[in-house]
């Protein structure tokens, strides 16, 4: 029986350099990799058993102090049979945010890495359809990011023709 | 052949034919957008646009203070607003270790599956409706309304609940609901003997569902479906029974799966769901610890959010002077995930805390969002009619989706 | 399973149809609103009112601002003015925005003297913006509208003093109970 | 003459708001209690009120639900191909005025890209109250003057 000790040692032995850190908060264990090793360290938990990506995500760390690398990108992975639940976070620096693409390994990978694209701006090498979804095309800036203000002054320029074209029809009474 | 045909007209069933459908369609379940390429009536590939509900609520969160954040949750999935709430208050509660009194995970336990069995009810009333039975849509809203009418006597509302509470729930329910409740589920049984006479062995119904959208376990668990979705593929994963919260770990229950993984059997797999819920409202009902519903730790209402200045929407300049404290850390930091089993599937949330009284990254793992992206395999090589089933099937609701 | 005796002799239509027939004899449930009364149980959260004290006619509120910064929509605006002498703060104009209000019923339960409370009303559509814009007359107009419909002696709000919920959790005036007679005191409006 | 065009005006006022048709423009929770007032309890078709797929046979465009500035192009073009006269319900709060969605992308209120007539609050409305509202806009189309086309106001009046 493979216990979460055994697979994160075996981590540490596949990534060596790329290992950073081991923790453990809340009773569950997280790993923190650096971005070149994400895509050997993912094929190899599922080589294991973790088949179930529970979720992919990222945040930005621009506001913590004392941190190296801006952004964060998350991987929650579970192994359905043997029920071992394993984090890895890995860090992106904000000069270079590209991390490999998982999408060929887990499907489901491919709206959230998309999510993550649009709403952080971290790209993923070798994601097949890399293009916003949440947000319209022709958005500017990506909302999440710590710098993006919720409620900013510019609204989208089809919504400013939108509403002079309201406007202008209800000045001449037309409804 | 005569000379002045120029060259001969391309046959239309060979082309590629490219469509749009949605996002103001009736059968795409609120507002999601479908570019469709056809081969005659067959779909060669599809690509679901979603989006068109993006509210920025993860956004929003990092600006409220934690119990701020609990009306937002309720119009995440908005059929199974309990569920959310449940969710949202698991990972605060795991955050600063309170554990609810028992009377308070028995309510939320109890109220969770009323809201799946509305939310099931809903499923089973659309899903019906695209596919051609019109009857079946009156007869499921006739009993949500029952169920809707016991949460606006628990919490005085409807849909958006915001019932639970960090720590519990919001406050005490009357004996008298809990023993309307009680009488309601022997009715609710009744009803869903008939819903099953009438769906399950119909021709049409059986046409229309049987052999629609199959996906095997394997591929199914790649995809990243969860909840009944995945269950009709025989993979029985349930985050109630693997990650036991609230009151789950102390009431009986099975889960149901199913076996082709088609359309069919995933309506199965949500009737018997239906069932097993009625089974735990019994349970939890029957074994209703006394004593009170909320922890004593609970963060209160308006909280300080410790650190950042809070503006008080006031005209006056004196506003709440003694609101600006000191940058203080009144709340562990790190992060963390947890998942409830919402009725679409594991609704996760990823929880970054900075110490200080707001979220400093709420991510929502949506099942619908995940159930969307797995849309082209399941359409590849249907109709377009088996298309309305398919997104059906799902169980998707946008406002979860796009968040 | 075409030809299988029950798809033969039609038995799966037959079921359905049967229920249907069962259905048909049944009560219908359509509750025929406007000329029917609508059952709204006690505690819904719909239109806002400010709670008039029957004693003195005055509102309620003590411009303590709990409720301005509870709100997740932050559509409460509260001007208020302070005695000097006293350091009494006296609420001059009391604005929620009802078109922006989510009715999660945070203000009615931070409230420390029941002020704020939603009512059980929820027929208010309006024809312009406005017309859903609360001032503090208009909402004191409300719970006038209210109370006059009211047939029981006492109003208690369910999310004033919630019940189940730990006293350390209560605001201190709320521990005794809150409730405001009706009857026996002359209304108008 | 003046009676004869009042007359003709009542007719035309009656009819029309004894079939409102509206197009469900269902975005969010409050697309649930739309169909829910259209459900077996709250009948809709009661008053004449059917819910219609398409723009182009329906007279009223219930909004119900949050609008983002990806979404509004659409429902402007859904305004657009409804024929005259047309009316618009704005339902819920996020509807008539953002609701609590203050963010980047949520549009604060339909009002500002089609002409509301009606509003109902609540987040999300009873159905009984959605029903209030378009018995209200009833009221409104039967104290409407001379609306027999798109530019008949200005012209006639």
């Amino acid at each position: 029986m493979l216990t979460l000790d055994e697979v994160v040692q075996r981590l540490k032995e596949v990534l060596g350099d790329n290992f950073l850190e081991e923790g453990e908060f809340r009773g569950q264990r997280f790993v923190i990799l650096r971005k070149d090793g994400v895509k050997e360290a993912i094929k190899l938990l599922k080589d294991l058993g973790f088949n179930h990506l529970q979720t992919l995500t990222g945040v930005d760390y621009l506001r913590i102090k004392n941190r190296k690398a801006r952004f964060e990108v998350v991987y929650q992975l579970y192994s359905i049979e043997k029920r071992l639940q394993l984090r890895l976070r890995v860090e992106v620096p904000e000069d270079d945010p590209e991390v490999d693409s998982i999408v060929d390994l887990f499907p489901c990978a491919n709206f959230l890495e998309r999510e993550v694209y649009d709403l952080l701006g971290i790209r993923f090498k070798g994601h097949p359809n890399l293009k916003r979804i949440l947000l319209p095309e022709n958005w500017v800036g990506h909302p999440l990011r710590k710098d993006y203000p919720l409620e900013p002054e510019e609204k989208p320029l089809d919504f400013i023709e939108l509403k002079k074209l309201n406007e202008e029809l209800l000045k001449y009474g037309i409804k | 052949m005569p000379e002045n045909r120029l060259s001969e007209p391309e046959d239309p069933f060979l082309s590629v034919l490219e469509l749009q459908m949605g996002p103001q369609h009736p059968s795409t379940h609120g507002v999601l957008k479908l570019h469709l390429k056809l081969e005659g009536e067959r779909i060669v590939d599809c690509e679901p646009i979603v989006g068109f509900l993006h509210r920025g609520l993860e956004k929003l969160a990092e600006n409220f203070t934690y119990p701020q954040v609990l009306p937002l949750t309720d119009r995440l999935d908005y059929i199974s607003a309990m569920n959310n709430n449940t969710g949202y208050c698991l990972v605060v509660e795991r955050l600063l270790g309170i554990e609810p009194p028992p009377r308070g995970k028995y309510l939320r336990t109890m109220v969770c599956e009323l809201a799946r069995i509305a939310s099931h009810l809903l499923w089973l009333a659309t899903h019906a409706l695209d596919i051609g039975a019109m009857t079946v849509f009156l007869y499921c809203f006739r009993e949500r309304e029952q169920i809707l009418n016991f949460f606006e006597e628990i919490c005085g509302a409807r849909l958006t609940v915001s019932y639970p509470r960090i720590g519990g729930v919001r406050m005490d329910v009357e004996e008298a609901t809990l023993e309307k409740v009680y009488n309601f589920l022997p009715e609710m049984e009744r009803r869903i003997d008939e819903y099953e006479g009438l769906l399950s062995e119909n021709r049409i119904w059986l046409e229309r569902t049987v052999g629609v959208g199959v996906i095997t376990a394997e591929e199914a668990i790649a995809y990243g479906l969860t909840g009944p979705s995945l269950r009709g593929s025989g993979v029985p994963y349930d985050v109630r029974k693997h990650f036991p919260y609230d009151a789950y770990p102390e009431v009986e229950f099975e889960v149901p799966v199913g076996k082709n993984g088609d359309t069919y059997d995933r309506y199965k797999c949500r009737l018997q769901e239906m069932r097993q819920s009625i089974r735990i409202i019994r349970q939890c009902i029957e074994k209703l610890p006394e004593g009170e519903v909320v922890s004593e730790l609970t963060p209160d209402l308006d909280m300080m959010p410790g650190g950042r200045m809070l503006k008080a929407e006031a005209f006056n300049e004196v506003a709440f002077i003694s609101f600006l404290q000191e940058a203080k850390e009144i709340f562990p930091k790190g992060e963390l995930y947890s998942a409830v089993e919402g009725a679409k599937g594991e609704l996760g949330f990823y929880l970054v805390s900075d110490g200080s009284g707001r979220p400093y990254r709420l991510h929502i793992r949506a099942p619908s969002f995940i159930h969307i992206s797995a849309i082209p395999k399941l359409a590849k090589d249907h109709l377009i009619a088996d298309l309305v089933a398919i997104i059906g099937t799902l169980d998707i609701v946008m406002g979860e989706c796009d968040r | 399973m075409r030809l299988s005796p029950t798809y033969l002799l039609f038995k799966d239509l037959v079921t359905g149809l049967l229920i249907t027939l069962r259905t048909f004899f049944r009560k219908p449930v359509t509750v025929r609103y406007p000329h029917e009364k609508v059952q709204v149980f006690p505690s819904f959260r719909g239109r806002h009112a400010m709670v008039v004290d029957p004693e003195t006619g005055k509102p309620r509120c003590v411009a303590c601002l709990k409720c301005s910064v509870v709100c997740p929509s932050r559509c409460i605006k509260i001007e208020y003015e302070v005695d000097e002498k006293t350091g009494e703060r006296r609420l001059r104009e009391y604005i929620l925005e009802a078109l922006r209000c989510v009715y999660c019923g945070y203000c009615e339960e931070v409230c420390p003297v029941g002020a704020i409370v939603l009512t059980e009303w929820f027929e208010y559509s309006g024809r312009c913006r406005e017309d859903l814009i609360f001032n503090l007359e208009k909402l004191v107009q409300n719970w006038k509208e209210h109370v006059a419909k009211w047939d029981k002696e006492f109003y208690e709000n369910k999310y004033w003093v919630l019940k189940g919920v730990p006293l350390k959790l209560k605001p201190a005036p709320r521990r005794m109970g809150l409730v405001v007679k009706i009857k026996g005191v002359k209304v108008d409006g | 003459m003046e009676l004869i065009w009042g007359k003709i005006d009542e007719i035309i006022n009656w009819a029309r708001a004894g079939s409102l048709w509206p197009v469900t423009f269902g975005l969010a929770c409050c697309a649930i209690e739309m169909m829910a007032a259209g459900a077996a309890r709250n009948d809709l078709d009661r008053f004449g009120i059917i819910f219609r797929a398409s723009p182009r046979q329906a007279d009223v465009l219930i909004v119900a639900g949050t609008l983002t500035y990806k979404m509004a192009p659409i429902l402007r073009r859904v305004y657009d191909q409804m024929s005259h006269p047309r009316w618009v319900v704005a339902m819920g709060s996020c509807a008539c005025s953002g609701g609590v969605f203050r963010t980047y992308s949520t549009v604060q209120g339909v009002d500002q890209i089609v002409p509301v007539d009606i509003y109902v609050p609540g987040c999300p409305p009873r159905p009984e109250a959605l029903i209030e509202g378009l018995l209200k806009l009833q009221k409104v189309i039967k104290e409407e003057r001379r609306n027999w086309g798109p530019y008949a106001r200005k012209s006639l009046i």
